[in-house]
């Protein structure tokens, strides 16, 4: 059995090493335009990629730039997507996937499961799917129902599967083509709300690689713990309560599988307090493992019980109620004030 | 030439399409004679004019309210009015429509409030009228799904000893679907009173028909679950009309589903949010201008004498007093309680909505009192 | 908003009052038809569960009993029998429906998660979908791969569901009983490996609802929580464990969701110990979920971390290694010796 | 009579099944002329009937091995296989199949050794042969999703300029799943070099076909998708070598997919865990008997003159011995690391495995030193 980690290693970008201004979507779009460029096995498809260049224009461009047998669009059918991806991939292929939005991905999840998942598992390592499953997810948009799900709780409890959720540009040029390299099946969560966000990139600089966490802000009073949509709330939390003289750390996952217990242990224990914070509804989701390891993990460390912020147990709300719904600062602050400190 | 092979109940022919789509008036508003379909009543055909006149009334309305951010979102049927028209005006009041998001005049035209409709692209709720009031299902966004729901209502119906028929309604795109196969052979194992209605209208979101599917028409797909296919002009309202009552006639006689494939066309984008510039020239829209359902059929009933300008004058009056209606409506900002988010998900909240519940209650509490 | 809890009721059984020899395989039958004796609108369809009575024969007698408009066979298509459920249910009926096995309820994924888990919350409680999922889960069989999956937190992740998993043929039959009378969906996860398990039932007695965990097992040291096909192997860890001088205490819950939050934190804080037990693979699942609720709610009674014992994080284990994968007595017991006991 | 209307690429005819199954050979072995297929060669037909004596052998010989404990299950294909060797004979080396948990046989056929074919049904792993070895997937346990993996091997060789046919094989049941319906949509649309191979053998465990579908037939599916269906007589070893490598030579040329509907049946329960007198009569399989597709090759041979008791006697000991290595494989029991229940799931096993790995490993140790 091989137990070595994978190294950071640097990706070699083909887009030009002066650092520019991206959005995310627009450093997503580089990261497929980057990757086709550089390996011909690269493929993208799903549905209104093609000429559309994806209902997000994430795929903009790429047909025009390297034909439709490249990026091309597919019949209405998700199951079929992603099915024909796994046979594409056994035939020597590194299929890229859309599925249009994070709840369109369900009629796809018995390949995903059954199939993505566990072809290299059931092979014994003879067939592995180096497939990337792109899935704009969460809400913040104003979405209706249906466009907002934040599904990575179903995706990282299953084996087999590799998860990961940027929160900045950077990132998710990096994360995608890390993804895109990787030997194994993984689930990128795009968050839709950050799609506009916008950051100055080096595309050549090296990111941390898949399963590493990054602290996004120094802190000693009491750590947040956060992965894509959830990142920017975080941080603007921690900004405010700063201006309270409470000093908050934010630690970025990243990537939800493999998840990196070292740079979260390490967070809490040189804080002693920790509130996790994700979009998705809370029961049995990635937030409870976070806070299950961490209070697993870091038990003596903790000077109060981890708590999360999450969004309800209730179906994503309507576009007019999101707001509530939605981890908001307010609540993270709140969540940070119950972290029983003696004054 | 190849002999009618008998196979099952019914014979091929009977399940396969005709050559050309069943119109029984043509684009230029003139009568086609149609061996097997006799042209709806002059009632029936005024009636679909005036529910089409409003139907584009509001699909218009509806588009501009969506400009003025009174609407999240919208995806029109303009230009598919007679799909939606002829589809309510040939169900009985047991009857069960099945429409999709694109289907918000055909749940209009069966008589559900007009805001009550708009809750789900106004962004206040998911789905804003009680469905089993008007036996209107909640418009149906994950494509194909929703054939399912109303296989299971006419089936439950038959068992039941119920009269009812089910009208449901997909998109082209949607035939692609693992959910429409599903849906079309379980109503036709279980013979269950089901009309599928394709509004084949030519794109899904950007992508073409023929990207979509390579079979000789989506009507072909009817024999492949051993029911009879019938393909019909989709901007024609009379031929809708006739095709559609026939099969619902025949659904509930006992003698189970049809699929129906209407060749219409989107006019608009796929909604406000596209840009259909990106896939498809202005040049194909244009050619279909002139198929309007709304045109030829008022140059049909004009030329029969069963529409003239004070009539037209009192539709569109109508229209666009519902207009009017529609516009304050929206104008209005409504007063949600969040505390909703937590009522419905269970019949009775769990201890863990409660506790939910409990905690964004104080929040709007201590909001309120700063 | 009605807030009031659902009380407990007994469920009036049309079997008699007679304690029998029953095993959980016979309860559930026998459930199955004393609540389609008493109530016309119960229908049960899914696939071989008419003829040949179901692939574990849970449906055993039905079709005979009350004919094949009651009980039937459909199409080999799972999306389309939950989708069809839905429909069903929206037209008066009370369908009952069996996945065949665990895996194979994924192609109803989307059925189950956007439309079954949903309507009532969408329609603002206007359309209740009185609707019962059957699924034979969990490994311990020898079952190829596909048929051993526990899937609990797909379903518990999911808002609008209710999960429940019997471990005995008693709570089979009154959580059958109380499922189906239930108004809302209930995903109802049959262990396969206890469907043989007898024991003496008296089908008239009441059970607790859904909703409300049972102490299976008085122990003053720690508490062992688990449910469904963990929960035999809890019992027995603890029975071991007594021999060793160290008294067990079993929580089963009984129900995923709602979780019984009372129970389990007074099990908890009257021991100080935890340990959670359940087969399905432990990366954000139900297991997480328990274990981060005690350290959230429990922190300040716990003598020690919360320790977990599931399933690998790997895909089902082939039936001759399944062995290793589950969790077994002696895995339970040393996590119980893991729990910083000062000698 | 319905004139023959090309709308598409095809004509309805060209995808319409004919009215009967194609049948070269018939039940008394007497040869059938048919216009459109010829009788495949001599030494085809020999190979066919040495592969199928082999198939039979190795098919009860399972059954058996399962009654011994030696197997956790075995779905036999005894009576299917003419399907199970056509499938693979007809197949070159370059192309790939897509077999189901029923289709052992052809998997054996296809050259994979026989003790890894059987992996999975002994319970030692999930599977055990290397797929892109003899380019034969996994078999296939949750229905008609191996269909869509085929059609993207079919289409990842259209764009690589590779040669490849994929055929997939699926049962009766499995073409009520969605991903049947999105499998042959995707095939047509992206003009894959696929062919689907539907082994009809009457029943999905208990449901016989008429539960399955109303279809005149499953190869009638085939037009709504736009490609050619075909029914053929699954028991004649000659018909099916003819249709399937017809359509795998169209598929080669370009030509696109084919649906081939292959009427069989089910002479054995479902598995050995399955009580097949729960839903059919004896009196049923006894009709298929005189069927078998064994028997009829048997006298077509015989009495052309191909195959005399010798070799009948040298096919017999070839069956025999094949048997024989299976058992002995078998009997011996096999020792398993469990270190691999962590090894395959990533490339490199995450941190998590790791930790779980050593808590297994320490276990061990802890359980060997006692
Ligand atoms: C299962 C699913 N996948 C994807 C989508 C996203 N989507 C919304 S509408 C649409 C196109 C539908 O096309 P068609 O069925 O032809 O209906 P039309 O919009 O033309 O009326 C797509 C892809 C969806 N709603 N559901
Ligand atoms: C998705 C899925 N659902 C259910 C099953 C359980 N199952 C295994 S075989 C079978 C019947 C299959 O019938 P058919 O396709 O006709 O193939 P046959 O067994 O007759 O060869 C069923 C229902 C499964 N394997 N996969
Ligand atoms: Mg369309
Ligand atoms: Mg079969």
């Amino acid at each position: 059995m091989t137990m070595v980690d994978s190294a950071t290693h640097s990706v070699s970008g083909i887009s030009a090493s002066v650092p520019e201004t991206l959005s995310m979507a627009q450093a997503i779009n580089r990261a497929l335009g980057d990757a086709m460029q550089e390996d011909e096995r690269v493929l993208m498809f799903g549905e209104d990629v093609g000429a559309l260049g994806g209902v997000f224009r994430i795929t903009d461009g790429l047909t025009e730039r390297f034909g439709d047998k490249r990026c091309f669009d597919t019949p209405l059918a998700e199951s079929g997507i992603v099915g024909m991806a796994v046979g594409m991939a056994m035939n020597g292929m590194r299929p890229v996937v859309e599925m249009q939005f994070d709840a369109f991905a369900y009629p796809a999840f018995e390949q995903v499961v059954s199939h993505v998942a566990k072809m290299a598992n059931r092979t014994q390592g003879a067939v592995r799917l180096p497939i990337v499953i792109r899935i704009p997810y969460g809400g913040g948009i104003g979405g209706v129902e249906h466009h907002c799900d934040s599904s990575e709780a179903y995706y990282a409890h299953t084996p087999g599967l590799t998860v990961v959720a940027p929160a900045t540009p950077s990132d998710a040029y990096g994360l995608m083509r890390e993804a895109i390299a990787f030997p194994d099946p993984v689930v990128f969560l795009e968050p839709k709300k950050l799609y506009w966000s916008k950051e100055s990139v080096d595309l050549t600089a090296p990111v941390p690689p898949i399963g590493r966490a990054v602290v996004r802000r120094a802190g000693t009073d009491a750590t947040l713990i956060c992965y894509g949509t959830s990142v920017p709330v975080a941080l603007e939390a921690a900004e405010a309560a700063e201006s309270e003289g409470r000093s908050l750390q934010v630690v970025d996952m990243r990537s939800i599988t493999p998840f990196d217990d070292e740079t979260v242990c390490a967070a809490v224990e040189s804080t002693g307090r920790a509130v996790v914070i994700a979009e998705a509804s809370g029961f049995a989701s990635v937030a409870s493992e976070i806070s299950a390891r961490i209070s697993e993990r870091c038990f003596h460390s903790l000077a109060s019980p981890v708590k999360r912020v999450t969004g309800f147990d209730i179906p994503f709300a309507p576009p007019k109620l999101e707001r509530y719904h939605l981890p908001s600062v307010n609540r993270i602050l709140d969540a940070v004030d119950d972290l029983q400190w003696e004054d | 030439m190849r002999p009618d092979v008998a196979i099952g109940e019914l014979s091929e022919r009977a399940m396969l399409p005709s050559e050309h789509p069943v119109c029984l008036i043509d684009e230029n508003g003139r009568p086609q004679p149609d061996r097997r379909y006799a042209l709806p009543s002059a009632e029936q055909l005024v009636a679909g004019y005036r529910g089409m006149v409003i139907g584009r009334r509001i699909n218009d309305q509806c588009s501009a309210l969506v400009r003025q951010g009174r609407l999240a979102v919208y995806p029109s049927s303009h230009g598919q009015e007679a799909c939606q028209l002829a589809s309510v005006l040939a169900l009985g009041d047991e009857d069960w429509l099945f429409p999709t998001y694109r289907d918000t005049i055909a749940v209009m035209a069966r008589g559900v409030d007009l805001l009550e409709t708009m809750v789900l692209l106004r962004g206040t709720w998911h789905s804003g009228y009680d469905p089993t009031k008007y036996r209107v299902a909640p418009q149906a966004t994950p494509l194909a799904t929703q054939l399912l729901h109303a296989v299971g209502v006419a089936h439950a119906a038959t068992l039941q000893g119920q009269k009812t028929v089910v009208l449901a309604l997909c998109g082209d795109g949607a035939t692609s679907e693992g959910d429409f196969h599903e849906a079309l052979n379980f109503a036709a194992v279980f013979n269950a009173p089901v009309v599928f209605l394709v509004q084949n209208n030519q794109y899904a979101i950007s992508v073409p028909l023929h990207r979509q599917t390579k079979a000789p028409s989506l009507a072909h797909k009817a024999i492949g679950y051993g029911m009879p296919g019938v393909r019909v002009d989709g901007n024609d309202f009379a031929a809708l009309q006739a095709v559609v009552t026939e099969a619902i006639s025949s659904a509930r006689a006992g003698q189970g589903p049809t699929l129906v494939e209407a060749h219409t066309y989107r006019i608009e984008a796929h909604t406000n949010a596209d840009d259909a510039a990106r896939y498809r020239d202005q040049s194909e829209v244009t050619e279909w201008i002139p198929k309007d359902p709304l045109i030829r059929m008022k140059t049909y009933l004009t030329d029969a004498g069963l529409l003239d300008s004070d009539l037209q004058k009192l539709i569109e009056h109508e229209a666009n007093e519902q207009a009017a209606v529609l516009r304050h409506g929206l104008n209005k900002d409504v007063e949600l309680d969040p505390a909703v988010l937590f009522e419905h998900v269970y019949s009775v909240p769990t201890p863990q909505l409660r506790e939910q519940a409990a905690l964004l209650a104080d929040e709007l509490e201590r909001e309120d009192a700063q």
